[in-house]
């Protein structure tokens, strides 16, 4: 497998009239192609901005993006022009977001909103693209597609609107497809339905699919690789199975303790990380984890640890991993 | 902790609530000229939960459960059947006498901004409910509101800050103190957790079982999280379109579902381990969840239920409502071919 | 549709009973409104008093003059002018109406066409120079009644006039285009201003939202984005403003067609207030509350086209 | 030519039998003619379709005043080409007073004839006054019987009530009839754009000379200021039809080049007036005081630019019977102030007064200057109210107003218009009640009386007392001032405000 | 599990409660700022609203206290119409008419000059601010502050017949087509409220007849707000703490929608102060020799070739103050509701 996306130092930072808030801070990851990568953190701890930094759907001003590359096919995303990205949004990287409720146009049907994509980028006429994308909404198991595509979002079910944005950023084929809490504002039963939706699909389109989620469960479930962020940065990256099995991380460690678990013994009594998340506009010098950190030392609160392989590819932040 | 025991020792005791055949039906009403039905939001629930116990109900959104929190407080009319606390029928009370009930029963909100009033400071909104109650003179009030603070993990120091000025889980916790301010016996707590971050879940969860037992509350747990449902009830109920389709004892429900529904839930969460992920055998639902607008007939779970499906879908599941009924001890479930 | 349809009627029924009953109860209750002896004036005679007074029917009682009035309404007659003898109030106010019409949707045109852009404008460019100084000067405009603009044209004329420059007509309306421009672009301001505000607010907030996000995810091209994506769903909150808006038109136009001697109904009605000419009073009550109501239905069934959510049923 | 109709948005009417106004007058009078008009400077009857005026002297006037006879110029034509005869102006005069038409102007015009009383109310059984009132003796004279003689009755039949309307066009019900009315006047109606304009093209069957305007444009403009404007930006040929060029713009008039503003007394006189049935004004002392206390001078001169001519008549400088020996109540605060405190001693203890004024054009200002005068010269305190002319009317004559501000216009030159009319015990005039019986006994008098000087004495006599004993306290007499623009020649309007259809013949417009 | 360290609930935090406590994220150090306090400190950042604030006080302190200092200056005239001793209090005041200064230009004896009628113009503005300014206490302070509330918040908690029938009123005033209820009521009853009130009969009639027209759409807009916050959280906390309805609505829905009536408010008085101008130029406003500025834009109008800045003073006068009102309305806004701003 090659590599479809590397990313170098990647940093995002929001200039607010409160102050600058770093939200992404000197982010480096690999993705390969075809392989499903799973971005885990709080909220606020920057994995969604990273997915719009790297799409560049971030409005600058505010946003500001800088980094060393953002390789995406082997051309630098950060070197290229809106026109140039423009062609490949929708069209070899896709994005589907949180909220279906709100993530598609109210006022357009939805056969329109997934033709509309197929044709600017395939080069399809207006039969030819409606025609893809009845196609599309029947591989994403939408009964009576060809009915349905004439139908508004607000007639379809939550379950239902994300099975259409799926299908509106897989209508081209992207080699690369960034779900941003996918299910998030699904109900528990309707997740599994587009998870396994998901999966069946990047396996039958070759796509890669960077998943972001707070939820180590749906990680565990999908994602090859994993990576864990924390105020900003990136704590730990390695393979799905070890990350769980050998967290490297302090905070990798401490968020798989401290939620209840189906498989845990009962009643167990829970381990919670004690305090809350930084404020990015009053970032602690050192380590950003350092002050929830039961293994904090002086040398956290004064330095910065770097991501480094502190095992068998598995990269962590941390002076004292494991 | 003692979970056995403590599950027997709460079955000899009376009931502190009883409902029986809550109905809560929303008239779905227009214009002069338009005609409407109703949304039966809460379609004849029953249940009990016992001193110092917790119950969790769980269910998908808009299955009822909050409806079902709101309609024990009398927060919102009550079509039919009865609430019953602490002996008395709380549905036939008068507004006045249900304002005196509710400082025996109190509710923890979802949403941790708008449950406090952003132009109260902390000390006004736990002072709230004392002041309404009457309880003690100012003094009294202000030494109860530090010991409220205190209890629920707050710094003295928050008693003169707004709400905006806290975190999400320091909000909960805000809300909790107000919620127990007056000492109630039973507390409502609809998806506590949900809106908080994860790391900071666990803290409230904790707190919330710690004051379970130094205050010998009972919770109400509403939650769509069956992991968190089964972390801290001692029996869990489960709804699906107004109505409970299973109840049992937490350890029960989760080792040896007899609902198809049941079932399929908990396969749907998902682990966070990868070994058992990947080897797991899902049950997928078919379709969505249908509207309770207009619910299906006979078993509200028929269309999309697999065991109806492997039976070659049975007339009974479409004709019949199935009814709450003991398979085992302490073990009720809704369908008509449980699975044994 | 239908039901849509005759629950409007309901309001529009209500709507006009209770304005023309107001205006009725009103004119009714005041002291001193003998509508003949106005008539009559200095020719005031008992018996052409008493003549004329029978000739209007205004010596049967109040309910049974109230009563025919809605009889005729129903039958689209709104009766004889008091003031015009001979006249009917449809005569009468016909030619008014259409001129007002015409004032009213000109302005209404202008004002959306300049309004809208220059918010859409100024949300792209959102907290630059350029929105700051195109929205100070539409608060200008929105903020400043006609009537204090008139004056400051009104002086312009004059040194126009007294250097024999060019001018724009001060008054009249239907002799030419050129008699319409600065009434109708006075008019417009106030709307225009308002426009562009609501404009920027709303076009900010539908560039806020996640489809907004959805189709530049796609690749769409950011022209395509803001006014086939954004544009289409800012519309639906500008076409709930447009309804209430007509208000401030009719205001306005009370006083433009003052100033400029414009020959439509806000004249009519402050005449007809003047000349206790009960009849046109109502005619004109009824025909502008109508006109209202209807603008709204009209919005609303935009609205309903505009936006699939909403269904008239 | 453009010839704005200032002060409203649309004519009242434009059915000669209906006009109470001088702008519906205005229409009516370029399109139809009676049969005697006018001369537009001595303000005498003259001949129009009639081939003289009726006289004693010509025998055309007998029975002592009481029946009048009218002979037709030959050849008379209706604006469709249809010939005019003497059952023409019978049905027209008749018709005015049906009671369909709701004329309020009938009665005072052709109420003197016989049987016209019951035709306008429809008693006793009187549908038609033709044969009775009105009698065709052949088709083209015309025989008047009035039910007792009245010496104004020429006058007043230069009233557009009289004038010839076509049976064939004129409608009894529908109004409308008026959009394509046919007249025997010196021009046609050839458009009406309601409440904006009408335009009128010459007659071709106008008996007189031919006009050289080929074509009037009228349109209707409310404010007098706006019309001023209008004419100054030279989209019209001229303005102040009616005397309605405002103080304010009355310097800036007489300043333009090539004399544009012609002035001439114009029979109006403007008053303020108290009712002799309220407190204080039930004292002819305190009546008095008020009038020596109005300082007319200044408000003519200083409040007014000069645009008026200070004046202590009821009867104005330019009509018939104008007696220009008049000892009115001049202007003097001493004896104000005197015969004030004869009655109240302390001015304080006055009753509350509020003078009412038509808000319209200067009054304002003169009221202002009354309130100022008053409150100076009497001590006394003057509320204002400013009312809408047509409201204030109304008022006046429903209801009794305490002091208020009004003018009137002459309706024929005749100076029992101002006097009878007015102040007789049962005028309809009589707003201010009015109450001597000397006065009704000389206006009674002097109204039958066929010797035109007798009876002017007379009426001197009774305006005397009228100001003497304060029924109005006169203060203006409104100039005829109109602007015309340097390429217009031969236009004049006469001291009534109206252009008599002879004006026409002289006129034409220059390039420009 | 050791459940003993529970028994004594104020005793000094264990090991295990310091998980709750989060003092390091409280900055003890800071006075804690209410909302109110943080709109007005956003408020005070927005130089536009503050500019208009400073002038509006400006304009509002001249109005009720330089016009009393105003009738104190300047010369006795010796001689005047042939009465002596004219004082400042005299030819100073807003209603004083001298017609042998009329039109005069503005000179150290009239700072702004006389109108037609020979009234002193600054008087006159001052007298019009001030009437500009009753007519918005009285008709937004009052009125429309005061029923709107009332009615919106009782229709918008209880729903119900109220409800109903303001909306059927609602619906009548909207319906009303622009000014036209004001100039009817008004055009009818003011000889009436002069007869009875006087000089200032009239004005009085004005404002109660644009507050009559004014309030309904602040109700409706007051019950969509009780309407939304009745859907908040800590509206249904307040009722299971055993809140009362009356006192849900004093503490909690009061206080939270005031800011938003503040700024609904602020932009009302724009409005009405130009509809007050509107009546006393068709003639239906102050009677004179009062003062307001409709009034002083209407006496102008015949004079504006001649004297243009008898109407560009009160224009512009008016201009200010609408356009100081709408920069606080804005500024206001962006304050209590910082979304509002991008």
């Amino acid at each position: 497998m090659t590599d479809l996306l590397t990313v170098r130092d990647l940093h995002t930072t929001f200039h607010t009239r409160a102050g600058d808030v770093p939200a992404v801070n000197g982010v480096s990851f690999t993705m390969r192609e075809g392989e499903t990568l799973g971005i885990v953190g709080e909220s606020g701890s920057g994995k969604s901005v990273t997915a719009l930094s790297i799409m560049r759907l971030l409005p600058t001003p505010p946003a500001e993006i800088t980094g060393q590359e953002v390789l995406f096919a082997g051309q630098d995303l950060l070197e290229m022009s809106q026109d140039q990205l423009r062609a490949l949004r929708g069209n070899k990287m896709a994005m589907i977001f949180q909220d279906p409720m709100t993530s598609l146009n109210p006022v357009f049907k939805v056969g329109f909103q997934i033709a509309e994509s197929v044709r600017m980028h395939m080069n399809l006429g207006p039969r030819d693209s409606w025609n893809r994308a009845v196609e599309m909404l029947d591989k994403v198991g939408i009964p009576n597609a060809a009915r349905r595509a004439n139908d508004y979002p607000h007639e379809f079910s939550g379950g239902m609107r994300q099975r259409v944005m799926i299908a509106i950023a897989l209508s081209c084929n992207p080699s690369l497809l960034i779900a941003d809490e996918p299910t998030t504002a699904l109900d528990v039963t309707i997740q599994a339905q587009i998870l396994e939706l998901m999966r069946a699909l990047s396996k039958e389109f070759q796509t890669a699919v960077m998943l972001i989620t707070h939820d180590l469960g749906v990680i565990a479930g999908m994602a090859q690789q994993v990576l864990v962020m924390y105020a900003g940065r990136l704590v730990e990256a390695t393979d799905t199975r070890t990350l769980f099995a050998k967290p490297a991380h302090p905070y990798t460690q401490a968020l798989l303790h401290s939620i209840p678990r189906m498989d845990d013994a009962q009643n167990e009594r829970l381990q919670p990380i004690t305090g809350q998340p930084p404020d990015l506009l009053k970032m602690p010098v050192g380590c950003s984890f350092a002050p929830r950190c039961p293994k904090a030392q002086a040398r956290c609160q004064r330095e910065t640890p770097p991501l480094v392989e502190v095992g068998a590819g598995q990269r962590a932040a941390c002076f004292f991993p494991y | 902790m003692a979970d056995e025991t403590m599950l027997a020792t709460s079955m000899t005791t009376d009931a502190l609530l009883d409902v029986q055949d809550l109905k809560v039906y929303f008239p779905m009403t227009g214009g002069l000229l338009q005609r409407g039905g109703a949304v039966r939001a809460v379609d004849g629930v029953n249940f009990t939960i016992r001193r110092g116990e917790t119950l969790g109900l769980v269910g998908e959104s808009g299955c009822g459960k909050s409806t079902t929190g709101r309609a024990i407080l009398q927060l919102i009319p009550v079509t039919g059947g009865k609430v019953i606390f602490n002996g008395m029928d709380i549905t036939k009370l008068s507004p006045k006498a249900v304002r005196q009930k509710r400082a025996e029963m109190q509710m923890v909100f979802q949403d941790p901004f708008s449950s406090l009033d952003p132009r109260y400071t902390v000390a006004q909104i736990i002072g709230e409910p004392l002041v309404n109650f009457k309880r003690g003179n100012n003094r009294e009030i202000d030494q109860r509101i530090r010991e409220l603070l205190s209890t629920v993990g707050l710094p003295t120091n928050s008693l003169n800050r707004y709400p905006h000025e806290f975190s999400g889980g320091q909000r909960q916790r805000v809300g909790l103190a107000r919620a127990l301010a007056l000492n109630p016996s039973l507390l409502i707590a609809d998806e506590p957790v949900s809106a908080l971050d994860v790391s900071v879940q666990a803290q409230v969860l904790n707190l919330m079982e710690d004051l379970q037992q130094k205050l010998g509350l009972a919770y109400l747990f509403i939650s769509h999280n069956l992991s968190v449902v089964r972390h801290i009830s001692q029996r869990v109920a489960v709804m699906y379109l107004g109505r409970i389709v299973e109840i049992t004892a937490s350890r029960q429900l989760y080792a040896q579902p007899l609902h198809p529904y049941t079932k399929a839930l908990l396969s749907a969460i998902p682990m966070p381990d990868p070994v058992l992920e990947a080897t797991r055998q899902r049950i997928v639902l078919a379709g969505d969840l249908p509207s309770p607008v207009a619910p299906p007939s006979g078993c509200h779970f028929h269309p999309r239920c697999p065991r109806a499906q492997a039976l070659g879908n049975p007339e009974r599941c479409r004709q019949e409502s199935p009814t709450l009924t003991m398979a085992t001890l302490d073990h009720a479930v809704a369908c008509h071919f449980p699975e044994a | 549709m239908l039901r849509f349809f005759l629950r409007r009627l309901i309001g529009l029924l209500f709507v006009v009973i209770g304005v023309t009953f107001v205006t009725y109860a009103m004119g009714y209750l005041a002291p001193n409104q003998d509508p003949i002896a106005a008539l009559l004036g200095q020719h005031n005679t008992p018996q052409a008093y008493a003549t004329l007074k029978h000739e209007y029917g205004l010596d049967k009682p109040w309910y049974i003059q109230y009563g025919t009035f809605l009889l005729n309404l129903a039958h689209g007659n709104l009766g004889l002018s008091y003031r015009y003898p001979g006249q009917s109030v449809n005569d009468f106010i016909g030619p008014a109406i259409a001129i007002s019409i015409q004032l009213g949707l000109s302005a209404l045109i202008l004002a959306l066409v300049l309004g809208i852009p220059s918010g859409i404008i100024a949300a792209l460019r959102a907290n630059t120079w350029v929105d700051t100084s195109l929205m100070s000067v539409m608060l200008f405009f929105y903020a400043v009644p006609a009537f204090v603009i008139i004056p400051f044209y009104q002086v312009l004329i004059d040194i126009l006039v007294a250097n024999n420059l060019p001018t724009l007509p001060v008054q009249g309306w239907s002799e030419g285009l050129t008699y319409k421009i600065v009434p109708v672009v006075i008019l417009a301001l106030t709307s225009m201003g308002y426009f562009a505000r609501i404009s920027r607010t709303v076009m900010l907030e539908v560039l806020r939202q996640d489809y907004v996000r959805t189709a530049r995810s796609k690749g769409l091209s950011e022209r395509r984005v803001i006014y086939l994506h954004a544009f289409r769903n800012a519309l639906l909150p500008l076409l709930s403003v447009i309804g209430p808006s007509l208000a401030f038109l009719v205001s306005g136009a009370f006083v433009i067609e003052d100033l400029f001697n414009i020959p439509g109904v806000g004249g009519a009605a402050i005449q007809a207030v003047a000349n206790r000419d009960w009849p046109v009073l109502q005619g004109t009550v009824v025909v502008l509350a109508v006109a209202v109501v209807i603008m709204n239905i009209v919005v609303d069934i935009l609205y309903s086209v505009a936006d699939p959510r909403i269904r008239i049923q | 030519m453009t010839l704005p109709n200032v002060g409203v948005s649309e004519i009242s009417t434009f059915d000669p039998a209906l006009p109470s106004d001088l702008n519906s007058a205005e229409a009516i009078q370029l399109t139809f003619s009676g049969l005697v008009g006018l001369d537009p400077k001595t303000l005498n009857v003259v001949a129009d379709m009639a081939q003289d005026v009726p006289s004693v002297a010509n025998g055309e006037i007998t029975n002592n005043g009481s029946t009048y006879t009218f002979k037709l110029k030959p050849g008379l034509k209706f604006s469709d080409g249809n010939p005019v005869t003497a059952s023409d102006f019978a049905f027209s005069i008749d018709r005015s007073l049906d009671p369909r038409l709701k004329s309020n102007v009938a009665t005072v015009y052709l109420g003197a004839i016989k049987g016209a009383m019951d035709r306008y109310a429809g008693t006793n059984g009187v549908t038609s006054i033709i044969g009775t009132g009105v009698v065709v003796v052949d088709p083209s004279t015309l025989q008047i019987n009035l039910a007792q003689p009245v010496a104004y009755f020429l006058e007043a039949m230069t009233y557009s009530t009289s004038f010839a309307v076509e049976q064939s066009n004129a409608s009894f019900t529908n109004a409308k009839w008026t959009d394509n009315a046919v007249g025997t006047g010196p021009f046609m109606l050839k458009e009406w754009v309601h409440s904006d304009h009408m335009t009128f093209v010459p007659n071709p069957y106008w008996y007189g000379a031919k006009s050289k305007i080929t074509q009037i444009t009228m349109p209707f403009i409310k404010d007098t200021e706006v019309a001023y404007k209008s004419y100054k930006a030279k989209e019209l040929d001229m303005d102040g039809l009616g005397a309605t060029i405002t103080s304010a713009d009355y310097a800036d008039a007489k300043a333009l080049p090539n004399h544009q503003l012609q002035e001439g007394p114009y029979l109006e006189t403007n008053y303020v007036s108290p009712n002799w049935n309220i407190a204080p004004f039930n004292n002819q002392a305190v009546r008095q005081a008020f009038a020596y206390a109005t300082d007319r001078d200044t408000i003519a001169k200083t409040v007014l630019k000069d645009s008026v001519y200070s004046t202590d008549h009821i009867v104005p400088n330019g009509m018939p019977g104008y007696f220009a020996g008049l000892q009115g109540l001049a202007f003097n605060p001493t004896k104000a102030k005197q015969l004030l405190t004869s009655v109240y001693p302390d001015p304080t203890k006055v009753p509350a007064i509020t003078l009412t004024y038509p808000d319209v054009g200067d009054n304002k200002a003169v009221a202002l200057e009354l309130q100022s005068e008053y409150t100076q010269y009497l001590g006394v305190t003057i509320q204002l109210n400013g009312e809408d002319f047509n409201k204030l009317v109304n008022d006046v004559y429903g209801n009794n107003i305490q002091f208020y501000m009004l003018a009137w216009i002459a309706d024929y030159p005749d100076p029992q218009d101002w006097l009878s009319l007015q102040f007789t015990k049962n005028a309809p005039n009589n707003t201010m009640n009015f109450n001597d019986p000397n006065f009704d006994a000389l206006t009674n008098k002097a109204d039958v009386e066929q010797n035109q000087a007798t009876r002017f004495t007379e009426y001197n006599q009774a305006e005397e007392l009228a100001v003497d004993e304060v029924a109005w306290i006169p203060f203006s007499q409104n100039k005829n001032t109109y602007v015309v623009q340097p390429w217009v020649s031969g236009f004049t309007v006469d001291a009534g405000g109206l252009i008599p259809d002879s004006v026409w013949a002289n006129v034409y417009v220059t390039q420009h | 599990m050791d459940t003993d360290r529970y028994l004594e609930p104020d005793t000094a935090p264990t090991q295990l409660t310091q998980e709750y406590l989060m003092e390091e994220s409280l900055e003890p150090g800071l006075h804690s700022t209410s909302p109110w306090r943080d709109s007005f400190r956003r408020f005070l950042r927005d130089k536009r609203a503050v500019g208009a604030l400073v002038l509006l006080a400006i304009f509002i302190l001249a109005s009720l206290f330089l016009l009393p200092i105003y009738e104190h200056i300047g010369p006795v005239i010796s001689e005047r119409h042939g009465f002596v001793h004219i004082g400042p209090a005299k030819y100073h005041s807003p209603t004083y008419v001298d017609n042998l200064v009329e039109n005069a230009p503005a000179s150290s004896l009239h700072w702004l000059g006389t109108n037609y009628a020979g009234q002193d113009i600054f008087a006159r503005l001052l007298a019009g601010i001030q009437v500009s300014l009753f007519v918005a206490v009285i008709v937004v302070g009052v009125m429309d502050v005061g029923l709107g509330i009332i009615f919106g918040v009782l229709a918008g908690y209880y729903g119900g017949i109220l409800d109903t029938l303001l909306a059927r009123f609602t619906d009548l005033i909207f319906a009303f087509p622009g000014l036209l209820f004001a100039v009817l009521v008004t055009g009818l009853f003011r000889q009436a409220a002069l007869d009875r009130f006087g000089n200032d009969g009239p004005l009085y009639l004005v404002a109660i007849t644009l507050g009559l027209t004014i309030w309904p759409q602040m109700a409706r807009y007051v019950r969509g707000q009780t309407l939304s916050l009745k859907e908040q959280q800590f509206i249904e906390a307040s009722r299971t703490i055993g809140t009362s309805s009356n006192q849900i609505i004093l503490r909690h829905i009061l206080p939270n929608i005031l800011s938003l009536i503040f700024v609904a408010a602020t932009l009302d008085i724009s409005g009405t102060i130009i509809n007050e101008g509107v009546l006393s130029l068709i003639g239906l406003g102050v009677q004179a020799p009062g003062s307001s500025l409709g009034l002083m834009i209407q006496e102008s109008l015949a004079n504006i070739p001649y004297f243009p800045m008898e109407a560009i003073l009160p224009s512009l006068t008016l201009t200010i103050i609408v356009l100081a009102f709408s920069f606080i309305g804005d500024g206001l806004r962006d304050a209590f509701d910082p979304r509002s701003k991008d």
